[in-house]
């Protein structure tokens, strides 16, 4: 069984979420078990991957024992491990913490039950991207995190079954850009296996159809991670959607796209080697700078918490394009660390946006003052990953921003490191905004008169239990990964490969 | 008063057709590795007959279908799928590597029978998808969903 | 209904003339398909053509490729029917008041 | 450069042109099933464009006749599998589409995009 946890690792979700109708129309009382032990099994095995790739190097599992032009090919290295791993984390997160989301009456559990069956799909395709050798299984990969995601989207009512109306149309135009893409390149080279292409496309780089196809990839893959000019469909979707859903999105999804960028410059196109390549990078540094700042900026602007969170994701999603963009190792270390602390600190700033709303019935900014003597346990957790946002040091954001600008310092790209200061400078202006509402202004007398009368009875003092242990795991996370950020460089990110030649 | 049904011509029209559609829908299924077909055609076209039925009664007996079983029975279709693929691991195969089924026959025919398998999965998983997105759509106007409609 | 252009289809004409000449021009250096030695037809079809009926028994290369050289797409795509079908499910079929997932917009508005 | 071989390049900006107009009329159109139908030419576009990379002259199906051993007498099979994966997926995406299009038409009354947006911001 240790043999095939590259394909358990997509076919465990992918059959948890098959089986799910089944087992809830069949045995409703095992559905959440069912769920959450799948969710941890899977989560085990991302760890068991990521110690046979530390040990042993990246991992190739050939499907149905075809030699992989000819069939599909699984790869699992550095890279590819920490994103199936921040994937699984968060995927069982999630699933514990959503519980209080549904109600109790038949359709509340009918639609738990296809709630977490269209999670555990996204699941699967977001795993699939990272693990997927080939490219167009990597396009149906992207088809099912992406169909799964607007379904999620468009059942958070009808302000967002408008937004992944929008989502659906832009990502399903990224997509037909990226299958473009890929057909150009199939039509030059002939094959779709993504080793076999890193040896067969540099001869022909300089061809203007092998350009095209780059930038049509690209263009279809910056559409879906939302970088700056792409990002259309992101605010109105993070605002409206589920708060599960989208905390799993903001996470998972987006980082397995930015993912997707690094493992087609680098892995197919050739890296920083190839001279068009290279340009490519530029371009992408300078987009993931406009989209840092950018995302700022409009942050500073929201007066709405959850809109004012959606910009920050456009902004810190963008540190990894920027990461991938500079390529020296200390920077893809900073983008992969990105992905794991910007995936703890977000997901626990959409529980926290969530309980405000339970709590508070509000997420506006300016009524969140005396927060933090209602929701002790959900202000300290505001408080952690507000700091792992800006890059304050005992966080694990302190680390990403350390990476990134010495990376930037080795090659010589003196701007970027410029951009990386004035960001950490505005993401601090628009969380101490928060920060000062919450601690420190005193509240109004009515804004809580505390009679929760939303559809959820809170149990007790605060949240929900599962709901304030989702987060303690988080907020504890972000402060582990900022400690242990030393030791998963040196035994994880520095095996991360640079050439083409790593696959 | 009730009506038995919408009209005698669909009714008389999708009495001979439904029978030919299953036949026509297995042929496909089973044929595949030979001619153009395979388990997606033969889910559509055998789902064709289920909603054929289901457009022959009329409007007011559209109720109680079982569509949330028929979400489960389409997610059983690519478990079919999955358990057909995961069948040779304990026979030391890889995910898929239909050779090294437990098959009393020539490897080249395992392969065949190995397809066989998953293409009925396919073919239940995509049957029991149309029906279920047809049954949902058949629920748009009921009188207990609230708002204006189309 | 007649649709009436703005000035803004202008410039999407332009645009979309723009990306049309773009791909005009790249498309003349993509190798013909009459060329029966193009990379597409030769590198890893041919193995197809020519390997796959003793490989896979399947006469039917389309279905030998389908079902067995890359069989996962095939799953993932059946996968993927499945989620729209869970989709529509979950969006039209399900019997309910109000919104039924808490937390999304809807929660925040007065009316019930 | 024969006849043939032209024309075939002729197939490939009519895709081409097909593709923009598709492009041209998500841009232009306000009104969401239009939008819809403008997705679905891109989508089909591209499948026609996988299609024509397959094609040979003078190929049969690709399903082997015994006798027929020579390679380049059969169309490329590989597109065409690939294709029938991405056919699936446009329909998937167009059935999602079609009932967001039901639950928006229910919940907003209307079906025209900028109206929408002009409502949301209450």
């Amino acid at each position: 069984m240790m043999a095939h946890i590259p394909v358990l690792l997509v076919l465990v979700p992918l059959l948890t979420a098959l089986a799910l109708p089944a087992v809830n129309w069949m045995m409703p009382r095992l559905t959440q078990i069912f769920l959450k032990s799948a969710l941890l099994f899977n989560l085990a095995l991302a760890v068991l991957a990521m110690r046979h790739v530390v040990t042993e190097g990246p991992w190739h599992y050939w499907l149905g024992n075809w030699a992989p032009p000819f069939g599909i090919e699984f790869v699992v290295d550095a890279m590819s491990g920490t994103v199936v791993l921040v994937t699984a984390g968060m995927a069982f997160v999630i699933a514990l913490y959503a519980r209080p989301f549904f109600k109790m009456d038949e359709a509340g559990l009918q639609a738990r039950t296809l709630f977490y069956v269209l999670f555990t799909l996204m699941v699967t395709g977001v795993i699939g991207v990272a693990v997927a050798g080939d490219i167009f299984t990597l396009y149906v990969f992207i088809e099912i995190a992406s169909i799964s995601s607007y379904g999620l989207v468009a059942m958070g009512g009808r302000r967002a079954a408008f937004a992944a109306f929008r989502y659906l149309i832009l990502g399903t135009v990224a997509a037909t850009f990226y299958l473009l893409g890929t057909g150009l390149i199939f039509a030059m080279t002939g094959t779709l296996n993504m080793a076999q292409l890193s040896t067969l496309l540099p001869p022909m780089m300089g061809s203007p159809a092998i350009l095209a196809a780059l930038c049509f990839v690209m263009l279809g893959l910056g559409t879906k991670t939302a970088m700056v000019p792409l990002h259309a469909w992101l605010p109105d979707a993070h605002t409206y959607g589920p708060t599960p859903a989208i905390a799993f999105l903001a996470t998972a999804l987006l980082k397995a796209f930015a993912y997707g960028i690094y493992r087609f410059l680098y892995q197919v196109f050739g890296g920083h080697g190839q001279p068009v390549t290279a340009m490519a990078l530029q371009i992408l540094g300078w987009l993931a700078a406009a989209g840092i700042l950018y995302g700022s900026v409009m942050a500073i602007a929201q007066k709405d918490f959850r809109r004012m969170l959606a910009y920050s994701t456009i902004a810190q999603i963008s540190y990894i394009p920027l990461g991938i963009a500079i390529g020296t190792p200390a920077a893809l270390a900073g983008a992969a660390l990105q992905m794991i602390s910007h995936s703890m600190s977000k997901g626990c700033l959409f529980m926290i946006k969530s309980g405000m709303h339970l709590k508070l019935h509000t997420t506006q900014i300016s009524e969140l003052r005396g927060m933090s003597v209602v929701m002790p346990f959900s202000s300290l957790a505001l408080t952690i990953s507000a700091f792992s946002m800006i890059g304050l040091p005992p966080t694990s954001g302190f680390f990403v921003k350390w990476q990134l600008v010495r990376g930037a310092a080795e090659a010589g790209f003196g701007w970027m490191m410029a951009v990386l200061v004035l960001s950490g400078l505005l993401n601090a202006v628009y969380f101490f905004r928060i920060l000062e509402n919450v601690f420190i202004r005193k509240p109004e007398p009515d804004v809580h008169s505390d009679q929760s009368h939303g559809p959820m009875t809170s149990a007790g003092p605060e949240l929900p239990l599962p709901m304030l242990a989702a987060m303690m795991i988080l907020a504890a996370g972000i402060l582990a990964a900022g400690v242990g950020s030393g030791w998963l460089t040196e035994h994880i990110f520095s095996l991360i490969s640079l050439a083409g030649g790593g696959l | 008063m009730k009506a038995t049904t919408n009209s005698i011509i669909l009714e008389v029209a999708c009495r001979l057709l439904i029978p030919v559609l299953i036949v026509f829908g297995i042929y496909v299924l089973v044929h595949g590795e030979y001619s153009p077909g395979g388990g997606f055609q033969a889910g559509v076209v055998l789902a064709l007959a289920v909603i054929l039925n289901r457009v022959m009664e009329p409007a007011d007996t559209k109720k109680g279908y079982w569509t949330f079983k028929i979400i489960a029975l389409a997610g059983m279709g690519p478990v079919i799928y999955i358990l057909t693929g995961l069948w040779s691991i304990p026979f030391g195969g890889n995910f898929l590597e239909y050779s090294l089924l437990p098959l009393a026959v020539h490897e080249a025919e395992r392969h065949l029978y190995g397809i066989l398998l998953i293409e009925v999965g396919v073919t239940v998983g995509v049957m029991a998808t149309i029906i279920s997105i047809f049954d949902s759509l058949g629920k748009v106007g009921d009188p207990d969903d609230h708002g204006s409609l189309l | 209904m007649k649709h009436r252009f703005s000035r803004l289809s202008l410039a999407y004409g332009l645009i979309c003339l723009a990306v049309l000449g773009i791909m005009v021009y790249c498309t003349t250096f993509l190798p013909s398909y009459t060329q029966l030695d193009n990379p597409a037809h030769r590198n890893v079809a041919e193995h197809y053509i020519t390997q796959a009926k003793a490989e896979t028994g399947s006469p039917n290369m389309v279905t030998a490729v389908l079902a067995d050289y890359r069989g996962l797409d095939t799953l993932i795509e059946t996968s993927v029917i499945f989620t729209a079908g869970v989709v529509t499910y979950a969006l039209i079929a399900i019997r309910r008041r109000k919104n039924y997932i808490w937390g999304g917009d809807e929660d925040l508005e007065s009316d019930d | 450069m024969t006849m043939a071989v032209f024309f075939s390049y002729v197939i490939f900006w009519l895709i081409a042109l097909l593709y923009v107009s598709g492009f041209f009329g998500m841009m232009e159109h306000h009104h969401l099933v239009k939008k819809l139908m403008a997705m679905n030419l891109m989508q089909t576009a591209v499948i026609l464009f996988f299609l024509v990379l397959g094609q040979k002259i003078g190929g049969v199906t690709p399903i082997a006749v015994p006798g027929l051993t020579d390679p380049d007498a059969y169309v490329n099979p590989l597109p065409q599998a690939l294709m029938l994966t991405a056919i699936v997926v446009n329909l998937s995406t167009t059935g999602t589409a079609l009932a967001f299009l039901i639950v928006i038409k229910k919940h907003w009354n209307t079906l025209d995009e900028s109206e929408i947006m002009r409502r949301m911001d209450k």
